[in-house]
């Protein structure tokens, strides 16, 4: 027995140091799933410690508000386990922009200092705007103005944002 | 003919009920009071508008330059004024508004002055610009800007192939075009050889058109092949005309272009000759309006005519009219507006009756027969992306090749279980699309975002670099001085917030609601532009999504 | 909203199983014409058992019972069961079947068009399972059997058990396992043959009726209701495989005819094999499907414990159809074969 | 030749490790959602199978023999343990998305009691080396047969309309069960 424990002990010992496993890629993987809002509302600092944490396994895959449900499913394939839904008090919002009152901005720079993903531009005792095309929603810069001049604004549905409804399924009407 | 033709899989026959509207010539339509003309007509983004509700417009005046690379113009229909440049009813199956421009005709209709162009002395390029001004868009369906198509790029376009195969049921307007302006046609087609430099030009029609065959035969010259192909939906899907006149198969995922072909509507090689020799911008087309009316037929349609002006021109829709459809009954959309104007994609218009478009039936489970699958022409499984679009699985969806579906309803139109398969596919591709969508910005922001923590990071190493020093520094001076002040720079910095805080305060008093009674006009001025700004920001903030 | 297409050609689900289930009728006109009226009344229990048995789980999972029932496809599941099972059974066994193939093997799974396995097969797979005897309990041709019943008599049997007659003198073995019990007790084949069961080609009447099931599965590729591949697939393998055993060991093993012409192997071809729900669903995958399970219905019959292989063999291959049907995905307009050179075509 | 043959038709079809011996469930339930995962389950059982069959074999005949066959289940499960430890290196090296998607399933290889079971049923039948490695190797290839033919269907079940008191595992186990019931069509068709 003992002889046998060694020599696997030594078959492993081995294959452990060959078989090093360098770098992680499941974060990338992870991360790649995660929609970047850098919002914090997981807990997390932002989506890449998020998702650090969801490969440790240290954080459970429900937390991400605006992945939302289809974000918990992508998930939970990714990592072979049961999808479930969001966490308490976590809801999906509609997406928005934050959109900036020219009239009450004072120009503090502040929501500047808290944007994620720099989408807001503009300089100190001046109006501040911001880029709605990069904004995220992630509503980080609500809460440092000091005058609450930022609101945040639905994105509404054109043209070519439209999308095709699911059909009805005529035998659940039906029921 | 010689030329071996190509059978590509699947397909159906569904009754064609052409003989309705195609026995009658093109009829021309009564100006109207009226015409509505939408900014996006074509794929890509949509034209800048030129004038403003108060202007006068001349027909054929611009009145939407094209905007950026895949875009192209829109012209007046008729001169007279300007009234609105606002959202409207446009045809498009969500039923939504798009920013149009509405014309109220003087009943004069002058125009512009037309310049045609010697384009066989002239540099294709320039030729292509002048396309574009034109605002040709491919009048097959997919409306895509002209000029673009017309630019072999760096490849080589041996072949243009014609498509005058219509082979939706009910529509009948390439039918009429070819009978009665086939030389006309044939000019255009010149101008599309000169501009592409093709060797072969084939012209491919369905077997059901026998007078308009013998009219192009009659009218093509030498090199241009006329050729009968068989009639089976969706025999003049681009791809399909392509596959059965040149055995050639367009790459997934990829253009005609990509194989050396080429492929156009023939209602665009008239367009395109007109645009070209005449100098007449594009703003009229041949369509079909057919059906439940008094007279069905074909019309020249100015673009910008209220679909409801088209069916009264028609007689009337008669008693028993249960709405309309755009486009043929295999892919057209039913029409939610009838104010909604005639655009350049618009090649028909079918006003229903129930004993014509009955009711459809329930849908039942499926039973995987695999009827869709012989039906195909694109040689899917639509069984397969069914049952997983069904259950909103976009993924699997996607790896049953759900991209190389060209919506051409042949599934949906032999499905025992009456499910409407198509439409679980266009839901399931615009979900994946909204999801490239998300993923894109995401992966916009995650730069952005690893910038901001890079760039905050040098920041901090920067500042401990200076406090460091600052540090040596004060250590020094610390001798002399034994206790530090605080940061004057913070001191300073906290009064001035807490000043613009008080300021702020006020500015916002004064705007809240209570104020706005008792406003000076010159205020109600400036808040009215102040709105105006911020409307046009979300504006531009909503056409950036 | 559904949009376009507005306009719809082509059959309906229902008409389909009406016409599945009419293609059936010859062969059941044959079956009363040789094996007396029994299988009117098996036909009757398990379409009444099948039809119970979806209501009920219908209304159990709060669905609408209107369209589900009058598809038809609970009749034709009930009618294949009832043509794989021997007539003149207790009528709980008819119950029991039709229990697991309406509830266990469609309805759990969601009803029609969900389920993996083939319904009927799954009762037939269970009942031989469980009730091996009154499995093997087929009834006699009418001009072999001592006491032919009336449609009367064969109630009597079927409800009230065999009251009055012995099953012995309306019952017998099926050629299969006659061969098989004779066979392997070394019996010379031309005595084995010479018994009066065996007709021209399997076994008496039970080959016409054979015959006529092949009959009405051609009236099924007419209609152009199923494709080639199955049937071909599943009767080639049937018989090339047997075949290869009979050249192998002509003593041990039937010929080729006898198999194809006995037992379920006609039925199974074209009607149960062919069931698109739980069958491969690509060309390349039905022919893989129904091939193997012919070869399997095949190895069964030599070498298994059971007397008939169809309803294992497409049970086995049930279980590989979404493997099947992922690998053999056929090539998509577009994409793979790489451009030919244009022109030159 | 046709004895082992016969044997690994045996292990594979007749005599199903999973179907009819209804060993290895653990893993044939929970790593089935997903057909690749189910691939790569089969394949890393198959080489820790053979390879257990055979160290087993070797460990059982040399190193304990009649004397301390006390001692077989212990040492049977030290030299698995060291193989799983082995492959779940190799798989975390070649695949780390594959080792994420096995999850705890990898190390629990070592008590699926199919692997186990097998070098046991091989003392138990008195095979010889090779008979032990084919053994083996049967029964793992008969494991991961039904494990990716019943991760495809667990894939389309997933899309199917499944009432909601069976959903999931549920439907799962009556599939494995009927799946089972279409095994039985191999009763008696060797020994």
């Amino acid at each position: 027995m003992a002889a046998i424990g060694l020599v696997l002990g030594g078959i492993l010992g081995w294959a452990a140091i060959k078989l090093r496993v360098q770098d992680d890629p499941l974060v990338e993987k992870i991360d790649a799933i995660l929609p970047q809002t850098q919002c914090g509302q997981c807990g997390f600092a932002g989506c890449k410690p998020y998702a650090e944490a969801i490969a440790k396994g240290e954080a459970d895959i429900n937390l991400c508000p605006p992945g939302g449900a289809e974000g918990v499913k992508n998930l939970a394939e990714l990592l072979g386990v049961d999808a479930k839904p969001l966490g308490e008090g976590v809801e999906p919002k509609p997406k928005s922009v934050a959109v900036i009152d020219e009239n009450t901005c004072i120009g503090c720079t502040l929501c500047i200092q808290a944007c994620p993903v720099d989408a807001i531009v503009g300089a100190a005792k001046q109006l501040h705007v911001i880029v709605a095309a990069q904004c995220t929603g992630c509503e980080l810069c609500l809460p440092p103005c000091p005058v609450d001049c930022i609101g945040m604004q639905v994105i509404k549905e054109d043209v070519v944002t439209w999308k095709w409804r699911y059909p009805i399924h005529m035998m659940k009407r039906a029921a | 003919m010689s030329r071996k033709l190509y059978t590509f899989n699947g397909g159906v026959h569904p009754d064609g009920h052409k003989a309705m509207s195609n026995g009658t010539p093109i009829r021309a339509m009564t100006l109207l009071p009226r015409y509505i003309v939408p900014l996006r007509q074509h794929i890509g983004t949509p034209a800048r508008p030129l004038v403003a509700a108060g202007d006068t417009v001349l027909r054929g005046q611009t009145i939407g330059a094209a905007d950026g690379y895949v875009s192209t113009a829109v012209h007046a229909p008729t001169s007279g004024r300007v009234v609105a440049v606002e959202p409207r009813a446009v045809p498009h199956p969500s039923g939504m508004f798009d920013l149009a421009v509405v014309i109220e005709s003087d009943g004069a209709d002058r125009a512009i002055e037309f310049q045609p162009l010697d384009w066989r002395n002239l540099d294709p390029s320039a030729l292509r610009n002048r396309v574009r001004d034109m605002g040709l868009a491919g009048l097959g369906g997919a409306v895509f800007p002209s000029y673009i198509k017309l630019n072999p790029g760096g490849q080589k376009i041996h072949t243009l192939i014609l498509n005058g195969a219509e082979c939706e049921p009910w529509i009948t307007c390439d039918d009429r075009l070819m009978r009665e302006r086939a030389p006309e046609l044939v000019r255009g087609i010149e101008i599309m050889r000169h501009a592409l430099g093709s060797e072969t030009v084939l012209i491919g029609i369905e077997d059901n058109k026998p007078e308009a065959i013998a009219a192009l035969r009659a009218a093509a010259p030498a090199g241009m092949e006329v050729i009968a192909v068989p009639t089976r939906y969706p025999g003049g899907g681009g791809k399909q005309l392509t596959y059965s006149l040149t055995g050639v198969e367009t790459p997934a995922g990829g253009r005609s272009t990509d194989v050396g072909i080429q492929v156009f509507n023939v209602g665009t090689a008239y367009s395109l000759y007109r645009a070209v020799e005449l100098g007449e911008p594009m703003i009229s087309r041949v369509a079909t309006i057919t059906g439940h009316v008094a007279q069905p037929g074909n019309f020249e349609v100015r673009v910008g005519t209220p679909l409801s002006d088209l069916v009264a021109a028609a007689g009337g829709a008669l008693a028993g009219a249960s709405g309309e459809l755009i486009g043929g009954p295999m892919m057209g959309f039913d029409l939610r507006d009838s104010d909604a104007p005639v655009t350049k994609a618009v090649n028909c218009l079918i006003v229903k009756n129930p004993r014509l478009f009955p009711a459809k039936p329930i849908e039942l489970p499926c039973i995987r027969c695999g009827a869709c699958a012989q039906a195909c022409p694109a040689d899917l499984q639509p069984f397969e992306m069914y049952w997983y679009s069904r259950a909103k699985d976009f993924g699997r969806a996607q790896s049953y090749n759900l991209f190389d579906c060209i919506e051409c309803g042949c599934c949906s139109y032999v499905c025992p279980s009456h499910i409407p398969l198509v439409d679980y596919f266009r839901f399931s591709k615009s979900e994946i699309w909204e999801r490239e969508r998300e993923k894109r910005s995401a992966d916009q922001a995650r730069v952005r975002h690893e910038f901001k923590v890079f760039r905050l990071e040098r920041e901090k190493q920067d500042k401990a670099e200076k406090f460091a020093k600052a540090a040596e520094k004060s250590r020094e001076s610390a001798a002399s001085n034994a206790v530090t002040p605080a940061d004057p720079d913070a001191e300073k910095k906290k009064a001035i917030l807490q000043a613009a805080l008080d300021r702020a305060q006020k500015t916002k008093e004064t705007v809240t609601p209570k104020n706005t009674e008792n406003l000076t006009s010159g205020v109600q001025k400036e808040i009215d532009a102040i709105e105006a700004r911020r409307a046009k920001v979300e504006e531009k903030t909503e056409s950036h999504e | 909203m559904i949009g376009s297409p507005y306009t719809l050609g082509g059959n309906s689900t229902s008409t389909i199983m009406l016409k599945v289930m009419l293609a059936l009728v010859p062969g059941i006109l044959a079956h009363a014409w040789y094996f007396g009226p029994g299988i009117w009344i098996s036909l009757l229990v398990c379409s009444v058992f099948a039809l119970g048995f979806e209501a009920f789980m219908l209304l159990m999972r709060g669905r609408p019972l209107k369209h589900a029932l009058s598809d038809n496809s609970a009749l034709l599941t009930a009618w294949l069961l009832a043509l794989s099972l021997p007539t003149l059974a207790p009528w709980w066994l008819y119950a029991i079947g039709m229990l697991f193939a309406i509830v266990v093997a469609k309805q759990f799974y969601g009803g029609l068009g969900q389920n993996l396995f083939n319904p009927a097969m799954i009762g037939y797979a269970a009942l031989i399972v469980s009730f091996p005897v009154n499995m093997t309990q087929w009834a006699a041709p009418v001009d072999l059997a001592d006491h032919a019943l009336t449609l009367l008599d064969a109630f009597d049997v079927v409800f009230a058990g065999q009251g009055s007659i012995s099953p012995d003198a309306y019952t017998s073995a099926t050629v299969l396992d006659t061969w098989k019990t004779q066979a392997r007790l070394n019996t010379p084949v031309a005595s084995i043959l010479s018994q009066p069961m065996f007709g021209w080609a399997g076994g008496r009447g039970m080959e016409t009726v054979a015959a006529m099931y092949l009959l009405g599965g051609l009236y099924l590729f007419w209609s152009r209701l199923i494709t080639w591949h199955i049937p071909l697939a599943f009767l080639v393998g049937v018989a090339a495989s047997a075949g290869l055993l009979h050249l192998i060991d002509p003593t041990q093993h039937a010929g080729p005819l006898l198999h194809l012409f006995s037992g379920g192997v006609m039925l199974g071809a074209f009607f149960i094999a062919t069931d698109p729900v739980t069958a491969a669903s690509t060309p390349r995958g039905k022919l893989i499907y129904a091939g193997l399970a012919g070869i399997l219905t095949a190895i069964i019959r030599a070498f298994g414990g059971y007397p008939d292989g169809v309803a294992f063999a497409v049970l086995l291959m049930n279980i590989c159809v979404p493997f099947i049907d992922t690998y053999t995905q056929p090539r998509v307009f577009g994409h793979g074969a790489g451009p030919k050179k244009a022109g030159k075509a | 030749m046709e004895n082992y043959l016969l044997i690994l038709i045996g292990t594979v079809f007749v005599n199903n490790i999973v179907m009819s011996k209804i060993l290895g469930l653990c893993p044939f339930m929970g790593v089935s959602r997903k057909l690749e995962a189910a691939i790569g389950m089969g394949a890393a059982t198959t080489f820790v199978l053979t390879l257990a069959s055979g160290a087993s074999y070797l460990v059982d005949t040399y190193l304990l023999g009649q004397d301390l066959s006390y001692l077989r289940t212990l040492s049977f499960i030290v030299v698995i343990a060291g193989i799983v430890g082995f492959t779940e290196m190799f798989i975390k090296k070649t695949s780390p998305v594959l080792f994420r998607v096995l999850g705890i399933y990898l190390p629990l290889i070592t008590t699926n009691c199919a692997v186990l079971g097998i070098p046991l049923l091989n003392v138990q039948e008195q095979h010889n080396f090779l008979e032990s490695l084919f053994y083996g190797l049967g029964g793992a290839l008969g494991f991961s047969l039904v494990l990716m033919l019943f991760a495809a269907m667990r894939e389309r079940l997933e899309a199917a309309d499944v009432p909601k008191p069976f959903r999931g595992v549920s439907i799962a186990m009556i599939t494995a069960g009927l799946m089972s019931l279409a095994f039985m069509g191999f009763a008696g068709l060797i020994r």
